[in-house]
């Protein structure tokens, strides 16, 4: 029995194991710096909207429906790459000569090749996390900013506070508390897409995962097992589970903080 | 000007390819709808027991992400392969990417479409369910008369959404299922491309533009069947039509 | 040039792989560091998914592959190898021991490979019209898939399969004759890359008349070789 | 002439709360007993007793000498014959304050739903009584309406027809008119006064006072779950004995 | 004395609604006016032209001598000088039918909230004036609870608080107590009543015809989006003219 705790302690503590629980901090990262970012995009997103000028309201609705037509991860893999070839066609307009090393495929020289490792693909990650996750946020912000009750902003206006003094004192304090049950949701929904951080190269909380369950049969590289992903991927599975539980909770006791005195519904 | 043409001649080769995303699409939801109605009212129950195992079912689905329930799932289905599929001989069926895809996809879009409806359940209007209870219905004559038709209709435009984002959805299995006689769906497709030249531009914009055609489809389709649901109601009084929604409350 | 980056899968023991102290490890991982040592550049090791592995080189990600890769004609229309650091490696079938297979007449026969491969391309020649290929993205998967039943044989390098017959407690064994694809083994480097191409080659000239190269191929493949001894 | 109604010492509590403290009433068939009261007093639960829309926690009901089965007294008390317990409440034609009509259904489908169903008569047959009795609260015309289509009053009417197409033993109304404006509370009215002229057995909750003395039988007043005082119009309304009631009469804006 | 306010040949539309037809009031310091008239006669609709809620698309608005500056008139006109609108709002003091507390302010944040960042007063000064008016009306204990928690008899006595507290040269009411139950109805009518005794200048919206009489110095019965009938209360209740208003007295339950 207490071979049995040690060996599993030992197993569970090797070095492999041990890179597997460092691997976390990219999921906490995207999904901090993520979310900052979506907070940041949604709310440019939602000025867009509810702007006055036609232009900036098309972009914003461009924006927004985007996330409806075409599947999260799509975008998820475009954008980083996009964005890496986007830097490298800038580059090699400038650095490619005759003189430069010819490419057989992209970019068009080698002098111009941007190479992305994990802190950059982590960065263009939290980028397409914020842009994606920034539409909705700016959907729910637009919607919470209108449930705000025309009454509310009307008493504002009759008391003579200006459009600046009515948006911040009243709309925008307001505007929270009905913004704050959407943004638990696309906060959930952040949580979850950074299970994608291995799409983009990343070795992440997932590949780990698909690595250490995977089987061995050379001594030399450790314990010799047959298939154990299914308990890794349940971990994991049960892990995102306490994560969208535990987040639900704290916009649980926000929200009762944020609404606290208000009427109930809404 | 090229870069038009060239994404317009590459548009039919992911003809095929969608056709494996819309079957995965197909092959679930049916199923998931009627396993969702289910968990929908086993949480909406009076029994605790049944309330609860619902309720977490549905709470362990929405909570997870999709990506790694394929992996659990087809995982969890390989372990199991030498002590039943086999003996049982099912293997060829229960290890098949076209039925694990769809399993998983079953079990989470139930998971989703639960809470649509467990929502729609609860506002269906408790003056219409006191009224039919007065007129000495039974349950099931109850449901019948004002339970489903008004949670059809409540939950219509959001089960729309639903609809959409799993069929975005499909774009995730071959990221995660081995592909079997060259099956390839749009998004694997075009990862393959983009692996032989690098041109992440045309070819994740031309998938970009099968998964836009089909959901605004889609979303046509049910704007039909929703506009037919609600006649009953005169036009300023319909609630905002399904394209009009979205609730990320509802999406993976 | 200070600095060698070498791309690997890190998946593919004894190749290459993570050892549970979490590190690289493996016979090419050895052989890498040994040529930056004789070469005096430092090594640098860069993991990649199998696939995209060649477009990976091609892009610049890394100088040199490194990752069991068979130097074969299709490989060498977009990139050049060095010469082989291992003898042409025959790719053997394994199966659940007691699997009978008429590989003459296959057929309905569910056959396991790491895509992008030699095997996955000879399988889709050989068997595809009769039976079902079944392509996985790490050669760990198509072994596990193996012995789960989920496929009934996998053609993969006798290298890589030796330890798994072996340390399988007799559970999976070989089946049939042995298959001859492909080249020997080396290292992939861009075709402009000429000078780097020459110093590896040099490099490995220099390593497999020490005995180098012979050492690492015993120390990893089971007392294998030797193979390059004059 | 027996009673086609009687409650017995009905008592019901929503978890502390105390609603009905002991309430018994009974009617003759042909009777129009009014239950008046101040806001929660209890007039809403004990009309819904009555159906068992809520199960009194202690008392019986008793339909045309027929009795509701129920399980033992106290908290999750409740009826025990299933078949019973439709077979009654199909006999008793409910009206409440907010119509509640089957939005999704057509004013015609909602008439004929219970007796389709519930009573599982002759489709043909219900339907001839159903155009009828839309023609007798006057808006057979809105027969293939749907309810939202209809103003308030005509909603309320239709009810009616729903309630009265099941043939009921006794109308029960909640409020019938109180979701109403004005104007429409007329037509309702005139529709419930019809009925109360034709003799037919209903008790009604109602805070119109003119309107409860135009058309009860008898008239109960309902206070803190208790029957403070009743009898006939003149009795209750002309010999006014409780200070209770006489304030509450002088507050309804009639002294 | 010079009229403090003065509404000439206002016209409102909205899109193809033609609401307000030509009106015309004035009002002089102290005068209490009421407006009456049925449902969708344009009564909210012209309060709210005063304080430029809605923007009349014909005629001019002068508060104690000073016209809002308006662009040219039709569609799309709106007030020109924005620091002259902002003080002149801040000169009138709107009660609306649904109290429109901000809801995330305690009460006496809600009533401090104007004097502070509009008119830009002392925090101090402005403190002690809220904490009287609120005694004034009688819900000082409630200084610190949200509106949320008060009954809608309170949150009405809570906006008159928030209203005055801008030190208003006129009051404008909107059905005050339209949506407060009988009861709670009283205290606000009583608060109002207490300010019209003080010689407050109000305009006052209402369908309380015996309230209107009590308070009223002046009466204007709005028809269709004109002035039908106008008057003391004398003349307008005691020696209707029209036929229209004799019409409206009686449904109002005033013969
Ligand atoms: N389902 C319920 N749960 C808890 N309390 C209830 C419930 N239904 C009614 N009550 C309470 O019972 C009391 C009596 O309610 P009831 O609706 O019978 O009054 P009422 O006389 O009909 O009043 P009204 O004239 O306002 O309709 C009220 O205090 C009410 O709050
Ligand atoms: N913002 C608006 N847009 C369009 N029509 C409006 C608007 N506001 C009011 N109306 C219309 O103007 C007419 C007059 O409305 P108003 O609110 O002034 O009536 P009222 O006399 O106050 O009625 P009530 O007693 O019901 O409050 C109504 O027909 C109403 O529908
Ligand atoms: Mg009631
Ligand atoms: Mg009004």
């Amino acid at each position: 029995m207490g071979e049995d705790l040690a060996f599993w302690w030992g197993y569970l503590t090797n070095g492999k194991h041990l890179q597997w629980y460092a691997s976390f901090r990219f999921t906490i990262m995207a999904a901090l710096f993520g979310g900052v970012l979506a907070l940041t995009f949604g709310l440019l997103g939602a000025m867009a909207l509810r702007s006055r000028f036609a232009v900036l309201r098309g972009i914003g609705t461009v924006y927004v429906s985007m996330v409806r037509g075409i599947p999260d991860v799509l975008f998820f893999l475009f954008f980083p790459l996009a964005f890496e070839q986007g830097v490298e066609w800038f580059v090699s307009m400038s650095v490619c000569g005759p003189d430069s090393t010819p490419n057989a495929g992209w970019p068009p020289c080698r002098e111009a090749n941007w190479l992305l490792s994990t802190p950059e693909y982590l960065t263009l990650a939290c980028v397409s996390l914020g842009i994606i996750y920034g539409a909705f946020t700016a959907n729910v912000i637009n919607g919470a900013m209108r449930a705000v009750p025309r009454g509310q902003l009307e008493a504002a206006r009759a008391f003579g506070m200006s459009d600046m003094q009515v948006l911040t004192r009243i709309h925008i304090r307001q505007m929270w508390i009905y913004a704050l049950p959407g943004l638990s949701n696309v906060w959930m929904l952040l949580i979850k897409a950074t299970s994608l951080l291995s799409l983009l190269q990343i070795a992440d909380i997932v590949w780990w995962a698909g690595q250490l369950g995977s089987p061995n049969f050379l001594p030399q590289a450790g314990l010799v097992h047959g298939d154990w992903r299914w308990a890794y991927f349940i971990a994991l599975f049960v892990f995102y589970i306490l994560v969208t539980l535990l987040s639900e909770r704290v916009f649980r006791r926000l929200t009762a903080w944020a609404r606290r005195g208000m009427p109930v519904e809404a | 000007m090229d870069a038009l043409l060239a994404i317009w001649s590459e548009i039919p080769r992911y003809g095929q390819p969608a056709l494996f995303n819309l079957y995965f699409a197909i092959a679930s939801l049916p199923i998931g709808f009627i396993f969702a109605l289910g968990l929908a009212l086993g949480r909406n129950s009076n029994n605790r027991v049944l309330r609860g195992l619902c309720s977490g079912y549905i709470y362990a689905f929405r909570g997870s992400p999709l990506f790694i329930q394929f992996f659990m799932f087809y995982s969890i289905m390989l372990a199991l392969n030498p002590i039943w599929w086999r003996p049982m001989e099912l293997s060829w069926l229960m290890m098949n990417p076209l039925f694990i895809g769809p399993l998983a996809l079953v079990m989470n879009t139930a998971a989703y479409t639960a809470e649509i409806l467990y929502g729609a359940l609860r506002t269906v209007p408790r003056g219409e369910l006191e009224a039919a209870r007065a007129f000495g219905m039974s349950r099931t004559q109850v449901f019948r008369t004002v339970t489903w038709p008004n949670t059809i209709r409540i939950a219509w435009p959001a089960y729309t959404n639903e609809v959409v984002f799993l069929f975005h959805a499909t774009a995730l299995v071959y990221f995660t299922l081995p592909v079997i006689n060259a099956q390839r769906d749009i998004m694997n497709t075009a990862q393959l491309m983009f692996e032989r030249d690098y041109n992440a531009f045309l070819h994740f914009s031309v998938a970009a533009i099968w998964f836009l055609a089909i959901s605004l489809l889609i979303f046509f389709i049910f704007g039909r069947i929703y506009e037919r649901l609600m006649r009953h109601l005169p036009p300023d009084q319909v609630p905002a039509r399904p394209r009009l929604r979205f609730r990320p409350k509802y999406i993976r | 040039q200070d600095v060698l980056r070498i791309g690997t899968e890190g998946a593919y023991a004894p190749w290459n792989f993570i050892n549970d102290a979490g590190e690289l490890a493996g016979f090419e991982i050895d052989l890498g560091n040994a040529i930056c040592e004789h070469t005096g550049m430092s090594c640098q090791f860069v993991q990649s998914e199998w696939d995209p592995i060649i477009p990976n080189l091609v892009a610049g990600n890394y100088d040199v592959i490194m990752a069991g890769m068979s130097i074969t004609e299709e490989r060498l229309a977009s990139i050049n190898f060095t010469q082989d650091y291992f003898p042409p490696d025959p790719s053997k079938y394994i199966v659940i021991t007691g699997t009978e297979l008429d590989f003459d007449n296959l057929s309905g026969a569910r056959i396991g490979v790491q895509s992008s491969t030699i095997q996955a391309g000879y399988v889709q020649e050989n068997f595809a019209a009769d039976n079902t290929v079944v392509e996985f993205a790490t050669f760990d998967q198509s072994i596990a898939d193996l012995a789960a039943g989920n496929v009934d044989v996998v053609l993969a390098d006798g290298s890589s399969l030796e330890p798994v017959v072996a340390n399988s407690g007799g559970a999976l064994e070989f089946i049939g004759e042995d298959v001859l694809v492909g080249g020997g083994v080396g290292g992939g480097v861009r075709k402009e890359d000429t000078a780097l191409l020459a110093t590896l080659d040099e490099a490995l000239d220099a390593l497999k008349a020490d005995g180098t190269v012979d050492a690492l191929i015993a120390k990893w493949y089971d007392g294998a070789g030797p193979f390059y001894a004059e | 002439m027996a009673h086609i109604l009687e409650l017995t010492d009905l008592h019901k509590s929503f978890g502390e709360l105390e609603v009905l403290k002991g309430v018994s009433i009974s009617a003759r068939p042909g009777d129009v007993v009014t239950l008046i009261g101040s806001s929660g007093s209890g007039k809403s639960t004990l009309l819904r007793c009555i159906n068992m829309l809520e199960v009194p926690t202690r008392g019986n009901v008793t339909i045309d000498g027929e009795t509701v089965a129920l399980s033992a007294e106290g908290f999750g008390r409740h009826p025990t014959d299933a078949d019973q317990l439709r077979r009654i409440r199909s006999e008793l034609g409910m009206v409440f304050q907010s119509f509640n009509l089957w939005s999704h259904m057509t004013i015609l489908e909602n008439v004929m739903e219970a007796p389709l169903r519930v009573q599982k008569r002759n489709p043909a047959e219900i339907r001839t009584q159903a155009l009828e009795l839309l023609e007798k609260v006057g808006i057979s015309a809105k027969a293939d309406a749907f309810p939202a289509q209809l103003s308030g009053g005509q909603q309320q009417r239709a009810a009616i027809a729903r309630a009265l197409c099941i043939n009921p033993k006794i109308m029960l109304f909640d409020e019938p008119t109180s979701a109403l404006d004005p104007e429409l509370e007329v037509e309702v009215l005139r529709v419930i006064k019809m009925l109360a002229d034709e003799g037919r057995t209903m008790i009604l909750v109602t805070h119109d006072m003119k309107f409860a003395r135009e058309v009860s039988d008898k008239v109960v007043f309902l206070h803190l779950g208790k029957i403070e005082e009743e009898g006939t119009v003149d009795e209750v309304f002309g010999a006014t004995k409780s200070d209770r009631l006489r304030q509450f009469l002088s507050a309804a804006g009639h002294a």
